[in-house]
């Protein structure tokens, strides 16, 4: 076990997937000699050449759709998107065949790509840099999509997308880069609990708290508060956000009946929306209270010194908490449409 | 360079300031370009090219046909571009790359596909039949131009493998539009990647004259983006087979990527939903009935007396073969079990997924085994 | 009042904003000369000229980001795109511009394009010619998505579509194109009811079945049989999915205390995961059964042949209401997870 | 055109074979492109060049500061380039449009933003402060190259209105790449749209060397699709001044685009949160600062003697005084309220929104007064 911050830890999962496997290729803007605007691509130019360690052209299609053609040819690309908000001129390519050419091809050719994008707001960066664009790709049939909160699950599902033979957006909370945890490097991935299971990293009784990426800490933070006022809170870190482990999901909520989602997204269509729904398709006898969303507003991002107000923060989990407990909160005062 | 730069070409639709090897009457001319790229072409070689094309024209007749009877949904027809696919198809070898287009059923026949390669998409049966890695071409590309990145990122895993393979992207006058064929380029140029862009300009995309794409000739943009580039007569198979093997071995070479424009003509409808009547003359079309790329070729052949009776009917029983197979495979094809929609979405297992198979498992178990065969019909 | 088909609804509507209003220009692929490959423009080129009816190079991106310039210059762009399945090269250009200029710049710029799609599936069609993208539109913050089921609505949701200021995102069923209805041509818009609202259909007091599109029928056919079986059902066309009129589709689920969402696109986070989120929180109270989706399977859309068993047809309907009714059912002999 | 098509330009980093009119030096040389373009800008029009880069470049350093202070979230420098931006930027007309990127300071100061319109964005108080209308200027883009279809769509409503009005966007040598930039010239050329591209080659796409997006000359693309195009000389205040007035005369002569790579180096990081000595080296930045615009300017002015201490000093008391109030608008920004977050999303009334607004009001008012001040922050 060594204590790294979150950023190390995904520059050691790349280092040692590329060491391991001479088929694992990192590509983006800037990842060469920079290392990448965050660092985490640092040294490994130095270390694996630029061969396999690839400087592109600034153009995000011509980023992924290589590596399309790449993974065509057996090898294992790992992209950078080199922030959230330039995703999209690659959405077609990602859309349209990282996730739909193995069912095109009946399952003759696989689509190992990792596409990593650092994540979401909360550290005072201009407009498109602070997006969390996970539900796009949750909606995408043929994509795997993960959300990390930590060190250490950071650094073992970055190994374990890169070994999977399905394609895997991969988020990365920017403001947590810097946020250290113990990371056990020499982890087996054998050993480890397979990609796409949830975690409950507190237990409770009266609410389940689900959220993923840099949600977790705030939702922790939440739960020792809520404590003081006597609710107990169960949180659970999704990970995978498709497939959703909805066993470790409905487990607590079969125990709780009361459910909150918090994520930055927009709500209307968000992840929140289809966590909402199948829980309560699947524990609806279970539920004493409406599940509650705690979301970003269905705005654009707005201006840095706003962003608190827009991402979810301690007091409005609370109220949501205090909503599914049906106390006193901010719906109280309003006429439900 | 110059510090002012004029665009000096000619316009898009001028088709005689092009490579040729061949004039639509059949006389073998020089080009100082070409010549040496196709030595080694004899009139066996010719006469088997000549075979190719007529093989393909009759898959594409066929197809037409079988989506009149309603044994297709669509078919996009190739006639009139047979030559570009044949030319630049038959200078590969086995173990370069394809990524193809929906229209080159020429470049896939020419690959190894067999009878049901061609009709079982376009039948609705699959979204695509071979299996890449068999016949070394990708499926063909139905979202414009999206394929010639693709080319781009496999040519640079040749070059990581240290092989003097090529990956070859085809894609039409329209898609050289798309962002993504431009990016292609900027790739292709930056990592000096091997791999051949395949532009077919056929003249139209479906409705729309190439002019509305390019005002000038769509050869000159490679130059721009360091790439070697070269505007060939699309209806001489000749010149197509020269001017992909020059591309190809400047590949092979280590000279990077090279650009070939194919200026021929879609004889036929966009596909068969098409009504080209509302958008172009007959005359034009007309005009490029008298450039017929298999015409040219058996006119050479008579000319160099090596073309008879005997072989024109021996083609011609062996396309009618071909199309006989082509044809059972459509009819003979039995679509697949519904559960089977679920299939393939993921290589590995995928919890979400897995659930909704044993919902939709049972969900099909529940309608009564007579009923079984209107299952998600009208009940 | 005239019968017509929503093909030609909609090419009324076209001709009609173009006629009173100078500033609204049409513009793509194929849409001059041919009319569009659905005809849905045919002879507005002849009308209009084409300075106004605009055939674009085959660029998405290009056309939606000209349609930007456009429109920042106070013309009010129709982009038609040309199926479903090509509006993703477009995606960042109307993600990131499109939707969130009028926030960027304060309110200054306006952004009146409407965004014409060919939707859905149904109709035999190739590959990426039967898409349902329209919960990755419904997610973005800042556009409008309206979904038409007739000729009627198709007409005058197209209408206020190009007379509103905010861009909007017109999904036309590509199945009910040649389904004829009533088209009242001569409406004024200012009598018309405004943009936005859902319509009860139907009225019904067991089941509320919430749906949009192509399946505004097929859900209808359901009625009907669940009639001969004893169960009344509301249905509710959304029309817009952006917003959703939650006033209609709540005062309906209060009374019939049971919900069915169905829509053609995946399921996982889609718009029906929305739909049942937002029902949930606002009626719990009312909720007798769990609400239940009826949707494609998560999957990318399948050969034609086998597109029937993706597209929720009326035994998959009439299966999810015997599960909000607690009949024998499809989950029936499953354990739940 | 030859049928073969070869790349014959020069290296991207070749930098002398570029049109000029001054040289590094500050040597008046003549240019048989460019002349005819500048034969009015007499010494006056000199100086007021020199004011405003000198201008420009204080701001520039204004902004650097106020980052280092915390004032600022970031700032990205445009040292180096204020011969390119001035340049051009002062040879539109107040009613062209123009559609600058983040690092166009120079522009959007010669197009008349107010101080505060330099730093409210990168204070993170608004995405944009000025509005487009009132000087005609588009926000400045983030995203790379989206702003130039912007343009084209822009200049495609100018031919609409009948104007002689042109649309210019900017954008760098990393944009080159983009898709949308390759679309805005197959646009530009396909509608002959009066629009302008100036791409700013400043060698850098933050750690990459232009040779990554080209190996050969940028402005040797745009001849490829239709649109003449000239390479210029980026720190040379009057050669860019002469390339867009020839460029801008071609627009309004119905002619339609032309392309301008305007040569030049970014002095600075590419942003405040950059450290460039992680990528190149101290002797290339070095090389630049022979190069500097501004001193080339300068050195005309002297040896013409138009250039004295009180003209130098008063442009320095002019270019402090306007930093004062950069600095000012800065420090005395006023963060808006909460709810605010809300506004301007939607031009009408949308439901959804606002019953979002009616919680979150309501929300915001559930903390006492005295708690007001630190909504949003643990409690
Ligand atoms: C991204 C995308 N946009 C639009 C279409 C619809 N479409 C199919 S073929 C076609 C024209 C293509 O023209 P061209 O590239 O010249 O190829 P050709 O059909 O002539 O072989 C169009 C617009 C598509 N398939 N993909
Ligand atoms: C679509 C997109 N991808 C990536 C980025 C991140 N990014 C910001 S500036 C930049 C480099 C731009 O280089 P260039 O176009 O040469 O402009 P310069 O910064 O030199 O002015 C990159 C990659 C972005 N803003 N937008
Ligand atoms: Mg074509
Ligand atoms: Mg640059």
């Amino acid at each position: 076990m060594t204590q790294l911050t979150m950023a190390k830890a995904i520059n050691e999962g790349l280092r040692r997937a590329m060491a391991d496997d001479p088929k694992v290729l990192v590509m983006g803007e800037d990842i060469g000699k920079l290392g990448g605007v965050f660092r985490i691509t640092d040294g490994l130019l130095d270390q694996f050449g630029a061969q396999r360690v690839i400087d592109t052209p600034l153009a995000e299609a011509g980023i992924v759709g290589t590596a399309v053609g790449l993974a065509f040819r057996g090898y294992r690309p790992v992209v950078e998107i080199q922030f959230d908000g330039f995703v999209y001129p690659a959405f077609d390519q990602i859309v349209c065949q990282v996730a739909k050419l193995h069912y095109r091809t009946r399952g003759n050719v696989k689509m190992p790509i990792t596409i990593r994008i650092p994540w979401a707001g909360g550290v005072g960066a201009a407009e498109h840099h602070s997006e969390s664009p996970e539900a796009y790709f949750v909606h995408t049939s043929g994509l795997r999509v993960i959300a990390v909160s930590n060190p250490q699950d950071a650094y073992v599902a970055l190994r374990q997308a890169i070994a999977s033979d399905d394609p895997v957006v991969y988020f990365e909370p920017k403001r947590l880069y810097h946020t250290k945890g113990e990371v056990d490097l020499d982890l087996q991935l054998a050993d480890a609990p397979p990609m796409g299971l949830a975690r409950v990293v507190r237990e409770g009784s009266d609410v389940t708290l689900l959220t993923y990426g840099s949600q977790v800490s705030i939702a922790l933070d939440a739960a020792t508060a809520a404590e003081d006022e006597g609710v107990s809170i169960e949180v659970i870190d999704l990970r995978s956000l498709s497939p959703v482990d909805y066993r470790t999901v409905t487990a607590s909520v079969r125990k709780t009946g009361r459910v909150v989602v918090t994520h930055e997204a927009a709500r209307e269509a968000g992840v929140g929306a289809e966590l909402i729904a199948s829980v309560t398709e699947r524990c609806f006898h279970y539920l004493e209270a409406a599940p509650q969303r705690v979301t970003g507003h269905d705005i654009p991002y707005p201006p840095a010194k706003l962003e608190k107000h827009h991402v979810p923060d301690l007091d409005r989990i609370l109220d949501a908490v205090d909503r599914v407990m049906d106390r006193p909160n901010s719906l109280s005062g309003l006429v439900e449409a | 360079m110059t510090h002012t730069l004029t665009p000096t070409a000619d316009p898009a639709t001028e088709i005689d300031d092009i490579a040729r090897l061949l004039t639509p009457a059949g006389e073998r001319i020089a080009d100082p370009d070409l010549d040496r790229w196709v030595k080694d072409v004899d009139a066996a070689a010719l006469r088997d090219l000549y075979r190719d094309m007529v093989l393909v024209r009759r898959i594409d007749t066929e197809g037409v046909a079988l989506q009149r009877q309603g044994q297709l949904a669509l078919w996009p027809p190739c006639q009139g571009q047979e030559a570009t696919q044949i030319g630049t198809a038959r200078a590969l070898r086995a173990d370069d790359f394809v990524f193809p287009s929906y229209r080159e059923t020429g470049v896939v026949y020419a690959r190894g596909a067999r009878p049901a390669d061609f009709v079982l998409a376009w039948r609705g049966e699959e979204h695509s039949t071979y299996n890449p890695y068999e016949i070394n071409t990708a499926t063909q590309q139905i979202i414009i131009g999206a394929q010639t990145l693709h080319a781009v990122g496999y040519a640079m895993g040749i070059q990581r493998d240290g092989t003097d393979q090529a990956a070859v992207s085809y894609f039409g006058d329209g898609a050289s539009s798309q962002g993504d064929v431009n990016e292609a380029m900027v790739f292709a140029s930056s990592f000096r990647a091997p791999t051949v862009f395949v532009c077919t300009n056929n003249h139209w995309a479906i409705s729309e004259p190439v002019a509305v794409q390019a005002k000038f000739p769509i050869a000159g943009r490679a130059p721009g983006f360091g790439i070697p580039s070269m505007r060939v007569d699309g209806n001489d198979v000749l010149a197509c087979l020269a001017a992909m093997r020059w591309a190809l071995d400047n590949a092979r070479r280590g000279n990077g990527p090279a650009f070939i424009e194919a200026v021929t003509y879609r004889m036929g409808p966009h596909t068969t939903s098409d009504d080209p009547t509302r958008y172009r003359d007959k005359e034009e079309v007309e005009s490029w009935r008298r450039r017929d790329p298999i015409a040219r070729v058996e006119a050479l052949l008579r000319a160099e007396g090596e073309f008879d009776d005997a072989f024109e009917a021996a083609v011609a029983a062996d396309a009618d073969a071909l199309a006989a197979e082509v044809r059972a495979a459509a009819m003979g094809a039995v679509t697949r079990e519904p559960l089977t929609v679920l299939d393939n979405v993921y290589a590995e297992p995928h919890a979400g997924l897995d659930e909704q198979r044993a919902w939709f498992g049972a969900y099909l178990d529940g309608f009564a085994p007579a009923e079984a065969a209107t299952v998600g019909e009208a009940r």
